[in-house]
């Protein structure tokens, strides 16, 4: 599978990064790398530091050390938004969909960074205000139908069941056509048909159009049969780096699985 | 189907159908014929409630008692209708409108009983025809007929009210001279109400040479300590207070908690009433406040009301605060206009009068201490006549003491420099009458 | 029968994204907009009008504002007195400033006036959120209040320090001041709120809207897709003040014709607040339906006994009918969490299915 | 130049030549701050157990006040009449918990609230039309004349409202600390899941606390019901217990005193040092600005829970 793909150069350049909380340490001086358009797990036992490290890479949390270099730009300090801009989108463990708006609506939020009529346009709401408003529906069609989520397109997202909201938020971060995309834990509380579905999502969107992943799981299965390379994290530390095959048999990876003590 | 949905449904209907419901109850207004319609606005709720009960049954007594003891005004039946402001000028808006237009030839004159609702039916009057009496409140550039033809605010005004006080307390001193290097605190609610007296104040303040510190509370004015603290560090020869409502009582206990003396603590005639002393108990003993009334419930008319109106049950008069200040200050305001209402009959015949006559009939008011007399209110209140270019009368005013369990007149009818005070309102009236392109009718 | 969406098929996107997708929503809409433009003028009393129908209007328009704001953004505001006052301040000093400028104009410059302060006050808004925003805001209340009060230029330094709208005339008839009647003053009124319901509704459907409704549901998760916090707050501090001024403009100048600056006091903040609850928040429909219900309720329960016969002392009229007034608020507050409009939506969804109940 | 001598230096020149006075200030302050406490605490009972914003505190003030007063006038002897109207705002809360709250279980805040506007709306029009809307003059027997200490003057009725308002913190401290029913409190203040789930009825925590705030209303009510009469403007004074509120944290009783106290300074130094620069009355607005700077520090308010941000 790997072979048929073609991964670029290096995409993201996490080096040496440390992230505390008054004084609880969440991740140490943890180093990865994730290249354009592979599919990157980072995976780890709970409280390893996974979704804090994706936190830091979408400038949600700021790191006391250490440098992120994304798409060739060197930064430590920035607002999400700004890394929105950049090109990093992301879905999140807990889903954090917008609970009163419509399926159709919260992907079309993944649009805003791209519609640039300011709000004069927007209130007469004719020619390019409106023109603007069609082309991006038409985009958003396109991730709706390719998502296989037509029926439930007006439908507030609130009443939607958990595994479509899933697949909502993913098409909320596919909206943004990003360079990056961090899928946290996509498949949590999913059953094996849900899982099947979003697998393939997940490969399709690689496939049809070339985004890097960076994604956390804990279904090992998953993990394997997905992803180009793996990073495990374990405490805040990083404890083995590379591909699947090699990582599976990493005597500190099975340590951390089975709750060695630490020394 | 449960009962909430009923419920439910049976709301909506209502709220939809509020429009309809409303509608006919305004254009309803057909009326027994040859009825003079008095339109009360007025608040017996809400924040400024204790000022405006008395008030309230002072005028609608007064009315009571026109057609219980004469049969009307000159053998013309009065109806009246009591509107609910809360002391709100949209509320009061809203009651304008609706009473405008009732009774058989519409409603006689508005009386306000708010600054504020005053300013809102200034500029409305002259389209509706149909006069508003603010009696010694609301806009003092009324005071100018002719710019204001249809808005009167005799017997006086707040600015000759701040003049009188200058006398009054320049005569204490020995002279209006002595004045000079004497301290004048100001205490005042922080509203256009509160705020009137202000110019009067500075412009008077630099011909006597008294020393001047104007001090701000908010409404409602339950918090003053900020005040008083300044007054107690300014260290004032007087205090003159401008209040309404909790206001007032809040003051008189703060001016004892830092014993100011009592008796050169003086409140507008909107603070010098029995409910603002009351509560501050023994303390507020020497408390003098101005009016334009007299306190006490001596005169014929006082006696004639308990008869004719509470079939001679004084426990029920009393309970109605007959007798109080504001009671009798809503009763020498019912005579005014009821006594216009005479002198309009005088000049089209006794039928019921519109707003326009009874517009001519205030205009052309001439109340002498004779007619006073035969109304029964002998010495109660001044004489007074109003002009097409005067519409404030010049009335002068008095002073009352609070003796811990009645007002007693210590300062009969004070002057009110209407030399200086006059050129004032003509000012600013003027200015008013650019600023809406008024063309000042000639006198 | 008469509600069904079936059968009206859309084949482009640009129908599916009309205000009114439905027919029968779009014959309702023209119905109203002719009873509000021809009926109502026609046959409405001057009580009407002035009493309340121009005040449910400029009520409508404020909540409308506010419902940009709270409904829409999620940021409650307690300052929305003070706005209106900015604009009603604004409108009369650029009225008599330049009085040959067309009212119009000046009602859309002093929304803008307004906005401006709306976004300066907004500013906390990127820091505190909830309730003690909601109680910060109150300091643009107080503040606004006392500055209109206290400086006179703001009243061209009458001694009354009160407002009054000028006499202005639009294509030939009197549309403010005294002179004006109230159905000229209702017109411009139901043409400004109109016109200006429709842009809220435009700007919540775009692309704008959706960003104001991503920061109200889950402001981390917008900023992580992109949306800028602060952008989206005062933009929406900004916009919802724009309507607020304009409100308070009408306010004076064709409503009450004369104010002092207590007319904007805190009371008003609440009511309109109200408006924005009972009605719905996040609902332009709901603004209206909640600015009938918080200023028609009252006028109807004033009206009621005499209606049916009933003379009951007048202050103890008043104690009912705030009573009453308090129990309905708790009613519906019960009955439908989500404000008066979901009512609506719910009846119209139940009229797409009848006669069948599921 | 000129300007900012008056604003930066002059003041502080003022307040240091007159140091007894600025004194009399800064214990004006502090007096009228535990005022403000009085009522805040209403509110915070009720927003840390509950989660509500109770709009009608200030009309529940009223109530209670209209209450104790009218049966003191019908003759009823105060320590009877106390316990009355302190019964009357027990039978006040059951009826709430019942009618309003129970049905509104898991709403949105911000309905809440509007329901709690409707309480406001009755209790005013409830409380007008049995008492009347006439102005009541109330005496509890406290004593209220001025003295001179250090050459400051204050008055015996502050120094007895600063003594009740620290004994009732003390004690509403005592019984969240040492009560089953205080402890439960605690419990469904920290987590109303966890809460129920150790078997803590929630029904009867809100008729308490909604009990206990009417309660502090009273007290409140008394207080300020002795300075100005009791009348309808006794439901205004929640305003001014709201920068309280947001400055101390909208769930700490300690935070309730202590917000009341820098607003009650701070406001009445604003307005005496720097009011007659800009024509004064600014202690309204002042004090929401005074919050609202401390709130630009610490969003939750001084002593409010610090709010953890997570995805």
């Amino acid at each position: 599978m790997t072979e048929t793909r073609n991964i670029g150069d290096t995409l993201l350049k996490v080096d040496n990064i440390s992230l505390s909380f008054g004084g609880v340490k969440a991740i140490t001086g943890v180093s990865l790398e994730i290249r354009e358009r592979e599919i990157c797990a980072i995976i780890g036992p709970n409280g390893a530091g996974k979704t804090s490290m994706l936190n830091v890479i979408n400038g949600f949390y700021h790191p006391q050390e250490g440098t992120i270099t994304f798409g060739g730009e060197v930064r430590r300090k920035m607002r999400p938004h700004l890394a929105a801009q950049g090109g990093i989108a992301r879905t999140f463990q807990n889903v954090a969909l917008f609970t009163g708006m419509s399926t159709l609506d919260n992907i079309m939020t993944g649009r805003n960074l791209k519609m640039k009529r300011n709000f004069l346009w927007q209130a007469i709401n004719i020619g390019p205000a409106r023109k603007e408003e069609l082309e991006h529906r038409e985009f958003v069609e396109r991730i709706i139908d390719f998502l296989e989520i037509e029926a439930i397109r007006k439908t507030p997202v609130g009443r939607l069941p958990y595994g479509l909201q899933k697949r909502v938020e993913l098409g909320r971060a596919l909206a943004a056509e990003p360079k990056l995309l961090l899928l946290d834990e996509p498949m949590a509380g999913m059953n094996v048909e849900e899982k099947e579905d979003m697998c393939r999502f997940i490969l399709d969107t690689n496939d049809e159009f070339g985004t890097t992943i960076g994604l956390i799981e804990h279904d090992m299965g998953v993990v394997m049969d997905l992803s180009d390379h793996v990073v495990v994290l374990d405490h805040g530390e990083k404890i083995a780096d590379g591909v699947p095959d090699v990582v599976r048999a990493d005597q500190n990876v099975i340590d951390a699985y089975l709750g060695v003590a630490h020394e | 189907m449960n009962l909430k949905k009923t419920l439910v449904a049976a709301m909506g209907a209502a709220i939809l159908a509020a429009p309809l419901v409303a509608a006919p109850v305004l254009s309803s207004t057909a009326e027994a014929a040859g009825e003079q319609f008095f339109p009360l606005i007025i608040y017996r709720t809400g924040p400024y409630a204790v000022g405006g009960i008395p008030l309230a049954n002072g005028y609608g007594d007064y009315l009571k008692l026109l057609n219980a003891r004469d049969g009307g005004i000159n053998g013309v039946k009065i109806k009246f209708e009591e509107c609910e402001t809360q002391y709100n000028t949209k509320v009061g808006i809203e009651c304008y409108e609706k009473l405008k237009n009732k009774g058989d030839v519409g409603a006689s004159v508005f009386n306000p009983n708010s600054t504020g609702i005053t300013y809102a039916l200034i500029p409305k009057t002259p389209i509706d025809k149909v006069p508003v009496h603010s009696m010694g409140y609301g806009r003092t550039a009324a005071g100018d007929g002719r710019v204001f033809p249809w808005a009167f605010t005799f017997p006086t005004s707040y600015w000759s009210q701040a003049a009188a006080f200058i006398n009054y307390v320049g005569e204490r001193e020995g002279g209006k001279n002595n004045l000079k290097g004497k301290k004048i605190a100001f205490i005042y609610h922080n509203s256009g109400y509160g705020k009137e007296p202000l110019p009067t104040f500075t412009k008077l303040s630099k011909k006597y040479g008294y020393d001047f510190k104007a001090l701000a509370v908010d409404h409602p004015g339950q918090e003053q300590k900020a005040a008083w603290l300044q007054v107690r560090r300014y260290k004032p020869d007087y205090v003159f207070l401008t209040g309404w409502g909790v206001m007032n009582q809040v003051a008189i206990k703060e001016a004892a908690a830092i014993r100011f003396p009592m008796d050169h603590f003086i409140g507008n005639w909107w603070s010098g009433a029995e409910a603002d002393v009351l509560p501050a108990g023994k303390s507020a003993i020497g408390y003098i406040a101005a009016t334009f009334n007299q306190p006490g419930a001596g005169t014929q008319a006082h006696g004639d009301i308990v008869k004719h109106v509470y079939g001679g049950d004084n426990a029920a008069a009393n309970k109605a605060q007959i007798g109080q200040v504001l009671y009798n200050r809503g009763i020498i305001n019912a005579i005014y206009d009821t006594e216009a209402v005479r002198t309009a009959m005088g000049k089209y015949g006794n039928t019921a009068m519109s707003g326009e006559q009874v517009r001519w009939g205030l205009e052309n008011l001439n109340l002498t201490e004779a007619r006073i007399a035969e109304l029964g209110v002998k010495g109660f209140m001044g004489p007074i006549s109003i002009s097409c270019a005067n519409h404030e009368g010049g009335g002068k005013v008095m002073f009352q003491q609070w003796s811990g369990t009645e007002w007693k007149i210590v300062k009969g009818w004070t002057d009110t420099m209407q030399d200086m005070i006059r050129p004032m309102i003509e000012e600013a009236a003027a200015a008013f009458a650019k600023e809406n392109k008024i063309t000042p009718r000639k006198c | 029968m008469l509600y069904r969406e079936s059968g009206q098929y859309k084949t482009n996107y640009a129908d599916d994204q009309a205000i009114f997708p439905l027919k029968q929503d779009r014959w309702l809409m023209a119905i109203a907009l002719v009873v509000a433009f021809v009926v109502i003028p026609l046959t409405s009393s001057e009580y009407m009008l002035q009493a309340v129908i121009i005040p449910f209007l400029i009520f409508a328009l404020a909540a409308i504002g506010l419902n940009l704001l709270a409904g829409y953004c999620g940021q409650i505001s307690l300052g929305t007195g003070g706005f209106m006052a900015v604009g009603a301040y604004a409108a009369y000093k650029l009225a008599t400033s330049f009085p040959d400028l067309n009212m119009i104009v000046v009602f859309l410059l002093s929304g803008v006036v307004a906005a401006f302060v709306g976004i300066m006050f907004g500013i906390p808004s990127l820091r505190i959120k909830g309730f003690y925003l909601a109680v910060a805001t109150l300091a643009a209340q107080f503040f606004l209040q006392w500055l209109f009060n206290k400086v006179a230029w703001f009243y061209n330094y009458n001694p009354s320090g009160t407002i009054t709208a000028p006499p202005r005339e639009m294509f030939g008839f009197m549309i403010t001041g005294p002179a004006a009647t109230a159905e000229a003053r209702y017109m411009i009124t139901l043409v400004v709120v109109v016109v200006l319901a429709l842009v809220a509704k435009n700007l919540t459907r775009g692309h704008i809207g959706r960003s104001w409704m991503a920061i109200r549901d889950m402001d981390i998760a917008a900023e992580i897709i992109g949306i800028r916090p602060l952008h989206a707050k005062l933009s929406a501090f900004a916009i919802s003040s724009f309507y607020c001024g304009v409100a308070g403009a009408l306010f004076v100048f064709t409503w009450l014709g004369s104010v002092e600056t207590e007319a904007f006091a805190i009371t008003v903040s609440f009511q309109v607040l109200f408006m924005v609850i009972i009605g719905g928040l996040g609902s332009i429909l709901g603004s209206f339906i909640g600015a009938a219900f918080i200023t028609a309720v009252p006028i109807l329960l004033t009206n009621a006994p005499q209606f049916f016969g009933f003379n009951m002392p007048i202050d103890l009229q008043k104690h009912f009918e705030v009573m009453i007034f308090g129990v309905l608020i708790i009613f519906f507050v019960i009955v439908e969490p989500h404000g008066l409009a979901r009512l609506w939506q719910i009846a119209k969804e139940k009229l797409r299915l009848w006669p069948f109940p599921y | 130049m000129e300007v900012l001598n008056a604003i930066f230096v002059l003041p502080f020149v003022d307040m240091f030549s007159e140091p007894i006075f600025f004194a009399e200030v800064v214990v004006g302050g502090l007096l009228t701050g535990v005022m403000y406490s009085l009522v805040a605490l209403g509110f915070v009972l009720i927003f840390k157990a509950s989660g509500v914003f109770n709009f009608a505190q200030g009309a529940m003030v009223l109530f209670a006040a209209l209450t104790l007063v009218g049966l003191m006038e019908k003759g009823v002897p105060v320590w009877l009449a106390l316990i009355i109207a302190a019964g009357v705002m027990v039978i006040v809360a059951v009826i709430i918990e019942k009618l309003v709250l129970r049905p509104l279980v898991n709403q949105p805040d911000i309905i809440l609230f509007m329901a709690t506007i409707g309480i406001t709306f009755f209790l005013e029009g409830f409380g007008e039309t049995v008492w009347g809307s006439d102005i009541h003059r109330l005496d509890v027997g406290i004593p209220d004349a001025p003295f001179e200490i250090g050459g400051m003057l204050l008055n015996e009725f502050d120094i007895w409202a600063a003594a009740i308002g620290a004994a009732m913190v003390g004690g509403l401290a005592l019984f969240f600390r040492y009560t089953v029913i205080g402890r439960a409190l605690r419990a469904v203040a920290d987590d109303h899941q966890a809460a129920l789930s150790v078997g803590i009825p929630l029904k009867t925590i809100w008729i308490v606390v909604w009990s206990v705030a009417g309660f502090v209303g009273l007290v409140a009510g008394i207080m300020w019901g002795t300075k100005s009469g009791v009348q309808f403007s006794l439901s205004l004074i929640a305003l001014k217990a709201l920068p309280v509120l947001i400055l101390g944290g909208f769930t700490s009783i300690p935070g309730a005193i202590v917000g009341g106290l820098i607003i009650g300074v701070g406001e009445k130094v604003a307005e005496i040092y720097w009011g007659p620069l800009i024509g004064g009355a600014i202690e309204n607005w002042f004090a929401y600005m005074l919050a609202l700077v401390f709130l630009l520090f610490r969003p939750q308010g001084l002593f409010g829970e610090k709010i953890i941000e997570r995805v």
